[in-house]
């Protein structure tokens, strides 16, 4: 050992410890802010609490019966699977604007395949199914191997993917008898399970296991993990030994085929396929807007996806509450819009109070 | 001057079967007389600036007609005098330009009477229920275009209810109404707002609603709760599956329009027009030419006329 | 004598943990002060409470016997202050003479300057050329280079020419030379020698022994979130100072 | 000195030459892709040229035609104002949703102060102007202090403005003839400068000038500098003393302020006043669109504002030249999606092999 | 006796810049080869060469004999290279035990893990608890805390001791002691010197001449984008080794 560095051995015997910090949080706040700072998602589980008590207390039995408590989970089943599907691009840093049209296209295909080609049901919804996954593909190559923004490739894909469905469709749509006469089982999702008042779809039912299966997913396998982490750098993740390509591509195919699974639920929900359905239109927006109330960050890498679906929720109550309350569509247009802004103000000073 | 007449068409948009009707209908019309036909749409509905392009284009193109249907009935009068003060032949279709004269002629339904014929029908069917009727209201969208005001306002003027300013909806103030919600003229949205409605007040009764699909959406929604036989639902727009949802009982009455009509004595027009410079002549006592709107319905109410199903279905378009 | 910069019961909180456990601090006119600790133990929270970059939870902070309190750095750099960061402040796309000039950019003389607030690029270009040659980074081809396609060393170099430019009361280094190489760290060490003897008290974390015992006049030992001592290189040996911050010891003034 | 690093010393006499790299790449295609790698704004002014020769050839005098030409400037100016704004919250990492609202608001504003409250129309713009900073101002301030997301901020921000601005104007048009007659400033930058068979409006040459100023601003200025800053890293720009709160604030009030022009660029080019223009619905996916194509980085910094520019008239040139061609709409909606993508896979593999 | 691994003519061009101007490389087993040079000689671009971050434009490379072709890290950590890169490579939002294990995660034994490839979480934080306590750093109070809690000297272990535990052929340090502090830069190089003793051979990028001297067998020295000599740190002082790497004295064997 050379001389110049003997004054390194004394620290050969320094103090192991470190400053050892106490939660000085007690008391019911401070478990509070705890519980908040380890479970983020339950932030918008609270505000969807919130809103619910609040339209409860605003609007009474009407509101809290079963109901109208389930036709918001109806009413935000397709937005709900399209926000999980979302979810997963956004982990990845990416965002996905073409989630809506491309539901729209699976319905479509679902409905062409049985009606003009005379494919059995059930083997058209595979088919529709495949077409999902075959157009994330597409997106997640452009995204993986071009190296080119999403914004960019989901944008021209929207364009591209609502232009051939018009065009596939020559803009007809099947009616909801036809198919219920010829191809009930496209319509299978939209079967009822009725409680008392309450009135649960297989559609919701669908969209439920769903969230849970990806939570499950996300939290406790290898590829959930590293959709984290590729989201939160992905050179660190590449370097550090994560297939960075192929997590990429099992991400987009795997919001392709839900966007497809959105679509199934959108045929059992109207009845009928329509090519001009509004979720191509809006969806995406919808989608994205439950995702960010839901408190996953647009930067990658950070979020639960429950949240997602609170975040689907909340808006859900919010339309559904401000009709029952008498707010002229208009106005509830621009309420939504103040909901946006404030879930996410409360979402990140509560972040802030519990960090 | 040598190259064969042309002729543009612009549509309000290219999604709503209506305007894909339209569309055929003068294709078909302009392959019969040799025109080249180029077709524009709006990118949405009440896309104003996408027709202003549209007819700038054709401008540029040297075409000999237009043949529009104005998102925007009066800020695109500017630019259809551009095209007229260029040589070009413009026809409205299905909506008047304001003012009407702005254009060299106008082949239309009169959207307001189509929603006042359904409105008539169902006070009639009603009977003296019309008075504690439960009204919901599907409109079009929140940015209120015209053709969904004119239909809206036209149905609450024949049901008998005081509609206030004619130029939008939402200003009633008659209990009957229970609420207007949008459906941007799809089934989805026919649902969505069907949906909210009810939640509301789930003793609706009667369903105005923009259009066909919008109605078969609001159809499922009745079901869903098992109501779909004791509400009347009207419509517009006569397309062949609306007027076979009205032979099935799901929607009641609908206002049968006939775009493909409209659009071919469009073309037939333009070619005169490039032919020898004529220009097409109004309908008798009015200042359009009228192509004609017609009640859809297997149960004719006393004093509005209207015709049966099976003529509905001949007519009909798509 | 009094000292320029002072801080008393400094207190800084992130979460749960203390960064900063009522910390004092005492920079003297015209002195190198080097602050050593281990990781962890608060050195950068400290520096950042003085020069505005954080806000402390508790405690003062005197600038030449002023009680001051910087809301941001901007407010701390035009009292001269001035300090390079741990993690550089620098905006990669930018160039070389636009990062050195960032928030207090030239512009140009008469009309085009007045009222069309035009940058005097070429000035600019001129003065940081010349302090980058003062550091030996003659080398740097391009003062239009953007940071980003320069090597860490070169980076390092930018930040502390930038600095020792415009600090007029004092300068703090944090780290400066942890990615330098052995030629590179050297050049800093002049510098920093050079901008003392032009008065000015340089604040250098280091911690690279052999160089803080090289040019420290005072060394403040940072442990657990305070300050544990201050040493006098000539009296104490860097193996005391070792010891010292590590816990491995106590010192006899502070026992 | 310690004894401990005499070694240093030996670096004193140290060379102090560095490897000195020549540029290897001569010749025509090396000087092109020198000159691209200094000017990465030239990569879409190329395609820009590329593509109107591509619909010269196409459709030969026709569309090059003074007319034609002249047509597309007039057909992008509202969109390339709305681009300019745009790529200013663009280039400090954020995105705007809210510019073709605003915008649209804004002309709703100018003629309600005209015709409902007989304001001067020359009044009139300033308050439209002021309307348009105004909401700017909330949007920034949102940004910067309560560090939301802009997506979030301006997602919000755009329902909100598209719902009051059908409110505030109950659905009603102001009709091109009254305005004509009454308030013939509103119309101004509808103007039309005629060089033979060319055609231009003051609006156009309005969009030319802002982009000319805003170049300027942006390369020659402290505050472009900053704004760059901000973009890059806005942690290391609030560290080396720019005022990064001030910088979100001018950019977000300059692009409010930018689509207030937007909204008086419309009323000239639409003579009407209407509160349902589609700018209000699309104009943000138009602008972000043409801002993408013209090669400015969505994560902020990178990027010259001319860009925009020719991005806006890329997609014109396409949109006017498919139209004169006829193609039917859906297939120009569908190709301008693979334009989006290709422009810019190109532009990444243009600057890769210029790298 | 044969390299272990082994490079000749390495070529990597960035643009202008030529990081790697034909480098060759040789590591024996069992040694700790150190690798110095001035900043941006490209001891960081040689390594990432070798361990497939970068694919080099020319050259090549061989490993116990076999030449390989790296498209990926992933590919060269298959072989049992583990590299600490300079920048280090984590994701900051996730916690120590996935990090350690990002990549290789160990599955829960039978059905749970097989049908529904569930993770073993317990197992893997037991793991890297175990190997953290190695480094001196038992003091991280949770494993599961995320990366970016920790400081830049904790991070710097963390990924020093996952290249340690993981590697089985070659374990590659790119400057693992620059923002460490005294105490834990002393871990981490008994923790070199007890990698090779289980005889693993060790690649380690530094700038600090008295550990490089303390613990390699060999010294490679890179300058201008290429091995300039290989010295043997009996045989020369650190003097030398400085003035050879700035260019301030030429090398004999080189001469
Ligand atoms: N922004 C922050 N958020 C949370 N914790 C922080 C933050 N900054 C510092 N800390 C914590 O505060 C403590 C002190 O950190 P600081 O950076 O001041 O140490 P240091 O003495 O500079 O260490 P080093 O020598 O590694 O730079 C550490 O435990 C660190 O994790
Ligand atoms: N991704 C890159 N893009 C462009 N240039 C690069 C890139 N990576 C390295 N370089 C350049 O290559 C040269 C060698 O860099 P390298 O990082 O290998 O040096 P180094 O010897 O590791 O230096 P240090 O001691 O500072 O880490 C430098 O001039 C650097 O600027
Ligand atoms: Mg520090
Ligand atoms: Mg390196």
């Amino acid at each position: 050992m050379s001389p110049s560095d003997n004054h390194e051995s004394a620290a050969s015997s320094a103090v192991d410890a470190v400053a050892q910090f106490e939660d000085t949080r007690t008391g019911l706040v401070g478990r509070l802010q705890n519980r908040l700072h380890q479970t983020p998602s339950l932030v918008p589980l609270i505000v969807l609490l919130f809103s619910v008590i609040l339209f409860g207390v605003l609007l009474g039995s009407r509101f809290f019966s079963p109901f109208a408590l389930t036709l918001i989970l109806q009413q935000v089943q397709i937005v709900g699977v399209l926000a999980a599907a979302q979810t997963l691009i956004i982990l990845t840093a990416g965002i996905d604007l073409s989630v809506g049209a491309i539901a729209v296209l699976c319905t479509v295909v679902m409905g062409k395949a049985t009606f003009s080609y005379g494919i059995p049901p059930a083997v058209s919804v595979a088919i529709g199914l495949t077409v999902g996954t075959a157009l994330g593909a597409i997106s997640g190559w452009l995204v993986s191997r071009m190296k080119l923004p999403p914004f960019i490739v989901t944008l021209g894909m929207w364009q591209i993917v609502l232009a051939a469905n018009y065009l596939y469709s020559s803009n007809e749509t099947i009616r909801s008898q036809d198919i219920e006469a010829d191809a009930a089982f496209l319509q299978f999702l939209g079967t009822k399970l009725q409680f008392g008042g309450a009135t649960f779809t297989l559609g919701v039912v669908l969209m439920i296991l769903l969230f849970v299966g990806l939570a499950y997913a996300l939290r406790s396998t290898a590829w959930g993990r590293h959709v984290y982490a590729v989201g939160d750098d992905p050179e660190a993740a590449q370097l550090s030994g994560v297939d960075v390509h192929k997590t990429y591509m099992s991400v987009y195919m795997a919001a392709g085929l839900i966007c497809g699974l959105a679509g199934w639920v959108m045929i059992g929900r109207f009845g009928s396929i329509s090519p001009s359905a509004t979720t191509g239109v809006i969806g995406n927006i919808q989608a994205i807007t439950a995702v960010v109330i839901g408190g996953i960050s647009l930067f990658g890498g950070r979020g639960s996806i429950a949240g997602a679906l609170f975040g689907a929720l909340i808006v859900g109550v919010f339309e559904l509450g401000l009709r029952m309350a008498g707010a002229d569509p208009q106005w509830t247009f621009m309420l939504i819009g103040l909901l946006i802004i404030a879930a996410v103000a409360v979402d990140q000073w509560i972040r802030e109070v519990s960090a | 001057d040598g190259h064969s007449p042309s002729a543009c068409l612009i549509t309000k948009t290219d999604t709503n079967p209506f305007f894909v009707k339209m569309r055929e209908g003068a294709a078909a019309k302009a392959e019969e007389l040799g025109i080249t036909l180029n077709s524009y749409a709006g990118k949405v509905d009440g896309d104003h600036e996408t027709q202003v392009q549209a007819i700038e284009t054709c401008i540029a193109n040297g075409a000999d007609g237009i043949l529009l249907t104005a998102s925007d009935t009066s800020s695109i009068s500017p630019v259809v005098q551009q095209a007229r003060d260029a040589g070009l032949l413009v026809i409205a279709l299905d909506t008047p330009l304001e003012p009407i004269d702005a254009a060299d002629m106008t082949f239309a339904t009169d959207n307001f009477l189509a929603g006042e014929l359904i409105g008539k029908w169902a006070a009639a069917t009603l009977g003296d229920e019309a008075s504690n009727a439960k009204i919901g209201m599907l409109d079009l969208a929140i940015s209120q275009p015209t053709v969904g005001v004119l239909r809206d306002q036209g149905f609450l003027t024949g049901f008998g209810i005081d509609i206030k300013d004619p130029s939008k909806w939402g200003d009633e103030d008659d209990p009957r109404i229970v609420g207007h919600d949008v459906t941007s003229g799809n089934e989805e949205g026919g649902r969505r707002a069907m949906e909210n409605l009810l939640a509301i007040d789930p003793f609706i009764n009667v369903v105005y609603t923009i259009n066909e699909p919008a109605a078969a959406g609001a159809y499922e929604a009745l079901r869903a709760i098992g109501r779909e036989n004791d509400v009347l639902i009207v419509s517009v727009d006569g397309g062949c599956p609306g007027v076979q949802n009205v032979a099935e009982g799901v929607i009641g009455a609908t206002s049968q329009q006939y775009p493909l009509l409209m659009a071919s004595l469009g073309i037939e027009a333009i070619a005169a027009w490039a032919k020898d410079g004529t220009k097409p002549e109004a309908t008798e006592g009015k200042n359009f030419f009228d192509t004609g709107v017609s009640l859809v319905t297997d149960q004719p109410a006393d004093g509005v006329e209207s015709i049966s199903v099976a003529e509905g279905t001949d007519r009909c378009w798509g | 004598m009094e000292p320029i910069l002072k801080a008393r019961n400094l207190v800084k909180r992130y979460g749960k943990v203390t960064a900063l456990d009522h910390a004092d601090f005492d920079l003297y006119p015209g002195e190198i002060l080097a602050v050593i600790g281990d990781n962890g133990a608060g050195k950068s929270s400290m520096i950042k409470a003085v020069s505005g970059a954080t806000i402390p939870d508790e405690g003062q902070v005197w600038l030449e016997g002023k009680e001051i309190k910087f809301r941001s750095p901007i407010e701390a750099r035009d009292m001269g202050i001035e300090t390079v960061y741990q993690q550089l402040a620098m905006s990669p796309a930018l160039s070389i003479a636009d990062n050195m000039f960032m928030g207090r950019e030239l512009r140009k003389p008469g009309i085009m300057g007045k009222v069309f607030r035009q940058l005097d690029k070429s000035a600019m270009e001129k003065f940081a050329r010349e302090k980058l040659s003062e550091l030996g980074l003659a080398t740097i081809q391009n003062i239009n280079q953007a940071v980003e396609s320069l090597s860490g060393g070169q980076r390092q170099g930018v930040a502390v020419a930038r600095a020792a430019a415009f600090g007029s009361k004092v300068v703090i280094l944090d780290e400066p030379t942890a990615a330098l190489g052995v030629k590179e760290s050297r050049k800093v060490l002049e510098l920093i020698q050079d901008v003392r003897s032009r008065g000015i008290p340089i604040i250098l974390i280091s911690h690279n022994m052999p160089h803080v015992f090289e040019i420290a006049d005072r060394i403040h030992v940072h442990r657990l979130g305070r300050r544990l001592c201050v040493i006098d290189p000539k009296d104490h040996s860097m193996s005391d100072a070792v010891a010292y911050m590590t816990g491995a010891a106590v010192p006899e003034m502070a026992a």
